[in-house]
């Protein structure tokens, strides 16, 4: 517990100093939500029908986008290679890791999202249920896109591949998360592809954490 | 099993596998195309169903096979494992090359579109790109070990996200499509149609054993290029 | 014989799907057999020259 | 087959065998280091003493045979430090301390701070330090978190002349205080070494 929290406090601390390299990814969310408002104009309809789909893949590259760094700057500066030396204080700090970094991307691409979307004129309940689908959806991208950081980590080229590789992974979670909301703005079910949308976030939460130091450990192997 | 026993062995393997393979595509393909009547509702365009269908079959039993290689060398370190996902990616990749090519042009002249999203086309769009993602992260390993870990985690992970992805999009797709096109009438398949499709099935999976054998005894010789039994092979004939 | 080939109107999606998969199930055949053959030409080689 | 363990031994290198894109670095290479050991790895570059200390750490997996660690924990300094750039001396001494699960004494770390002539840029960023005060850092961390086994990787690498004489004077007092430590250089330090790993022979 102490090890966690002590991570978890200074992986918050490193963020809030790096600023803007941790607010990239929300500024480019914003960005893109805004670009593709004003390209879609003033046609309501169509701004009603594509709000969830545009805000939820931007809200999954500007994940994306994040996750590059989620290993990267310890690996350079040999952090990583510290945990995971301590073996038994290698759990809770990666896992303090992966927190920290959904508390840094995850949670507030949730919070602004909904905000985006109100460009796109879409109604409150509708925006509050895509903050909710977005609040599990975006630490099931975090844990397993951390599967692929951990594989690239190191690579030097990592980025582009890492999108190749866990790109694939995300298509289940972003359709249900827009099936979700999209069931929900026309006043259908939506509560199937919500369950489901929490099973794939219980499995991950149950595998994916304890797994990610064995990966990194292998990863320092080159 | 040692490298050179492999090696050895397999050599009367490979042939047989590509001998049998041949004949029976040639035989199915020969039957599917000159023997058998047009059918019913789609006239002669669904003769591309003896590659669409052996060819989508095989990329998923592929793509299982290299996860549970990736099982077996994750857990007993089997180098023999590393060497079949290395040899089979490439090939899957191919055969779901196909399976969607085939698929594309199938389409056109059926549904009157190139391309429709439903389950089993985004599922085997997924595959392509999972057996993409083998092939990209092992080329960006230098170290072997370390890249045949990778590659049977990434494995692993795909496999179980297949089906999530097929449910997921089968739910999502119902959600959206019009309900006029109806991808799953599979034209009453008959007897007629189903030996040349068989025996087609069949050989494609004897003729891609092959040429996944081929590939692996390769691979086998690549890695082993510095010890005696190849240098004596090399040397041999 | 030509209307065998016609296939209908559909003979152009038939033969291209069949072409194509042909040649690319040739060349997957081919490909681990004429690397084997090259890597057997290249390590004589060497040993050649060593 | 396990390599027995020794009395007080903790670390056991047994049968290692190690090679990197079809070159063979060592094989059959055994190694245990006891409490109050100091081993010095030496070698050229090249000869592979990153590598051997990587593998001792758990970080590289050996081609065959095994490393045990019998220790209660290892500490591991090369030269990517461990310390974050962005956090001060202290915050990362203070993570330190908290990753090995050690006790953090206030005025254990205010000595040991003083001791590597730290004080005074306890409170700066380690971006903004000098390359030796980095490696001063990374050694006052090391001595605070209680580790048990040392494995050092060119500890020596920009530090002064007096920067070198206190890691000698670290290193052998932790040895002494029952520690043992396993360093590589390839210039030799004025470290009293209990035995030598020679890599360069091979």
């Amino acid at each position: 517990m102490k090890v966690f929290l002590a991570t978890l406090r200074r992986d918050l601390l490193v963020a809030i100093r790096t600023g803007s390299e941790t607010l990239n990814p929300l500024v480019f969310l914003v960005l893109v939500g805004v670009i593709f408002a004003l390209v879609l104009g003033n046609d309501h309809a169509a701004r009603e029908l594509t709000g969830i789909p545009v805000v939820w893949t931007t809200a999954l590259f500007a994940n994306m986008l994040a996750l590059e760094g989620l290993f990267r700057r310890e690996q350079d500066e040999g952090t990583l290679a510290t945990i995971l030396v301590a073996n038994e204080s290698a759990l809770p700090a990666t896992v303090a890791k992966l927190i920290a970094h959904w508390l840094l991307t995850g949670l507030p691409i949730s919070v602004l999202a909904p905000l985006i979307g109100l460009g796109f004129g879409l109604s409150f309940e509708t925006l509050g249920i895509l903050s909710g689908t977005l609040l599990i959806g975006t630490p099931i991208l975090t844990l397993v896109g951390a599967i692929g950081a951990a594989l690239v980590v190191g690579l030097g080229r990592g980025g582009v591949l890492l999108t190749l590789l866990v790109l694939p992974l995300f298509v289940p979670v972003l359709l249900l998360g827009i099936g979700t909301c999209q069931q929900f703005q026309f006043n259908a079910e939506y509560i199937p592809p919500l369950l489901g949308l929490l099973a794939i976030l219980s499995g991950a939460i149950t595998a994916i954490p304890i797994s990610i130091a064995p990966i990194l450990r292998f990863s320092q192997d080159q | 099993m040692s490298p050179e026993i492999f090696f050895r062995g397999s050599l009367m393997w490979v042939y047989c596998l590509y001998l049998i393979g041949i004949l029976g595509l040639s035989l199915g393909t020969i039957w599917g195309l000159f023997f058998v009547p047009p059918e019913k509702f789609q006239g002669d365009s669904f003769r591309i169903m003896f590659i669409h269908v052996p060819a989508a079959h095989l990329s998923q039993i592929i793509y299982i096979g290299i996860a549970v290689a990736g099982v077996v060398y994750i857990v007993w370190r089997t180098k023999m494992a590393d060497v079949f996902m290395a040899a089979a990616a490439p090939v899957g990749l191919i055969t779901t090359g196909l399976a969607l090519l085939s698929g594309i042009v199938w389409g056109k002249p059926t549904w009157g579109t190139w391309w429709v999203w439903d389950a089993r086309t985004i599922s085997v769009l997924i595959l392509f790109f999972l057996f993409f993602g083998q092939i990209a992260l092992r080329q960006a390993v230098s170290r072997p070990e370390r890249a045949a870990f990778a590659v049977s985690v990434l494995a692993i992970v795909g496999a179980i996200n297949i089906p999530i992805i097929k449910y997921s999009v089968e739910w999502f797709t119902t959600l959206h499509q019009p309900a006029s096109i109806t991808l799953t009438r599979e034209s009453a398949i008959s007897m007629v149609f189903l030996i040349p499709l068989l025996i087609n099935i069949a050989s494609f999976y004897i003729y891609i054993a092959g040429v996944v054998l081929a590939g692996m005894r390769t691979l086998v010789l690549r890695r082993h290029k510095h010890t005696s039994w190849v240098q004596a092979w090399t040397g041999s004939s | 014989m030509l209307e065998a080939f016609a296939m209908g109107d559909h003979g152009v999606y038939v033969w291209s799907v069949y072409i194509v998969s042909i040649g690319f199930l040739i060349g997957l055949g081919m490909y681990p057999l004429m690397s084997l053959r090259h890597l057997k030409r290249k390590n004589s080689n060497r040993e050649e020259i060593e | 087959m396990r390599a027995e363990k020794l009395p007080n031994s903790l670390i056991t290198a047994h049968e290692i065998y190690y090679e990197t894109s079809g070159r063979e670095l060592f094989s059959g290479l055994n190694a245990t280091v006891r409490s109050g050991e100091l081993v010095e790895v030496y070698g050229p570059n090249g000869s592979g003493k990153t590598t051997l200390l990587r593998i001792l750490a758990g970080l590289h997996r050996p081609d065959s045979g095994q490393v045990i660690r019998h220790a209660n924990s290892t500490g591991f300094l090369s030269h990517r430090v461990g310390l974050a750039r962005l956090l001060t001396v202290r915050e990362n001494i203070r993570w330190s301390i908290a990753l090995s699960r050690a006790h953090f004494a206030e005025a254990r770390v205010l000595s040991v701070l003083k001791q590597f002539e730290l004080t005074s840029c306890a409170q700066s960023l380690v971006r903004d330090l000098s390359a030796g005060q980095v490696k001063r850092s990374a050694l006052a961390a090391l001595v605070l978190s209680d580790h048990q086994l040392w494995l050092l990787d060119e500890p020596s690498g920009s530090l002064d002349a007096e920067g070198e004489e206190l890691l000698c004077q670290t290193v052998s007092s932790h040895c002494q205080a029952g520690g043992a430590a396993i360093v590589a250089t390839h210039t030799s330090i004025a470290l009293t070494a209990n035995r030598r790993i020679d890599l360069g022979s091979t």
